[in-house]
């Protein structure tokens, strides 16, 4: 039985996201070869409130980034709930 | 030309970063604290912001703009932090040539910078706290 | 609100009259003058008006404008004599509790200040002058 | 034979319409119950450059005003070329 490589990934999240998570930076641990939507669906199952969001995104060295993105735990992963400056 | 301030953003200051003998026009909006929102007074905002990569999208908004209208410089400076009714807690001025220029690219700025940068706003009130378009 | 002026106009002074914690947007347009039309090298402007009536006509402006659009306050000045490249000659400045009406009133202040406000633009050239669009 | 009653206008020419006309205030004489069309009909005779000018419109006593609107000595009448502010 081969056993799967695991990363552990920096994760920042903001505003409402992070009253929900609780802490930031929080570390999350995902195989090797985890995309964005992994990420989101862990978290997900982590902290059900999050699901709640009128949306949630996700950007990986500062720059929103799609589902199928992979991740590696050289990434600085920021979670944002919907925006809400001006 | 971009920035997260932990001061009120002057529209003075903004005026002169992109004034020039090349632009006729400018277009100034100022974002300010209402003092209700949906007939609840507010008292305070507090604002958050993922600040470098804040700075990036604003930055990918002017380009943008750049490419679908002829203006010559654009900048954004928003307020990070506690805001009060009347205080100023986003400035953005455009200039331009001509002065439609100036008002479509700024219009566009504002639209975007709502829709896109990391910058999280949360209402105070007397009796509780939200964040704002959180949940549907 | 609304004046002509013999020094510049100045944008900081018109936010701060038409701000209020009513408003949640404000747009401000800012003319200036630009150094080249045409190609042809400008080296002053100078402005003339009928102060009266272009207050009058400034302060119909803003009546039309608040009529059509939900706004709360709008002050309009303009520069009247001599102006170099570089110098605000007209800065108008609309409030409302959001951006959409700031910005369509704004825009429909200038285009109108432009058609029927009495105040006349001489360009002074090194070899000339010309009253801008006297004639056809 | 009855003689026409007369009267004195004071013109105000403004911008180009001024150096057309070459004094501000400039005196117009007119019969009485002239409207502001006769004003200018008569201006255009006697100084053709103002055929020139892309429009020529007139205030009376600071507000625009229509070629059948009655001038009078009273009034303070404003001579208006093409606006150019901003």
């Amino acid at each position: 039985m081969i056993k799967n490589q695991h990363m552990q990934l920096r994760v920042l999240p903001f505003g409402i996201a992070r009253d929900i998570i609780g802490t930031s930076p929080f570390t999350l641990e995902l195989e090797e070869g985890a995309r964005v939507q992994d990420l989101l669906d862990r978290l997900k199952v982590q902290f059900p409130e999050l699901k709640k969001l009128r949306s949630i995104a996700v950007a990986v060295n500062e720059a929103y980034a799609d589902g199928s993105q992979a991740v590696t735990g050289e990434d600085e992963i920021a979670i944002i709930p919907p925006v809400s400056g001006g | 030309m971009f920035a997260i301030l932990q001061s009120n953003p002057d529209p003075g200051a903004l005026t002169r970063l992109v004034s020039g003998p090349d632009s006729g026009a400018i277009d100034l909006f100022i974002g300010t604290v209402r003092n209700q929102t949906g007939g609840r007074a507010v008292v305070a905002l507090e604002f958050e912001s993922y600040g470098p990569m804040a700075k990036k999208e604003m930055a990918k908004i002017a380009e943008e703009a750049k490419s679908r209208w002829p203006v010559n410089k654009i900048a954004i400076h928003h307020l990070e932090g506690r805001a009060l009714p009347g205080d100023t807690v986003v400035v953005i001025a455009v200039a331009a040539a001509h002065r439609a220029a100036a008002f479509e690219a700024c219009r566009f700025a504002i639209d975007q910078l709502k829709e896109r940068v990391p910058i999280w706003k949360k209402e105070l009130y007397e009796d509780g706290e939200v964040w704002v378009a959180a949940h549907p």
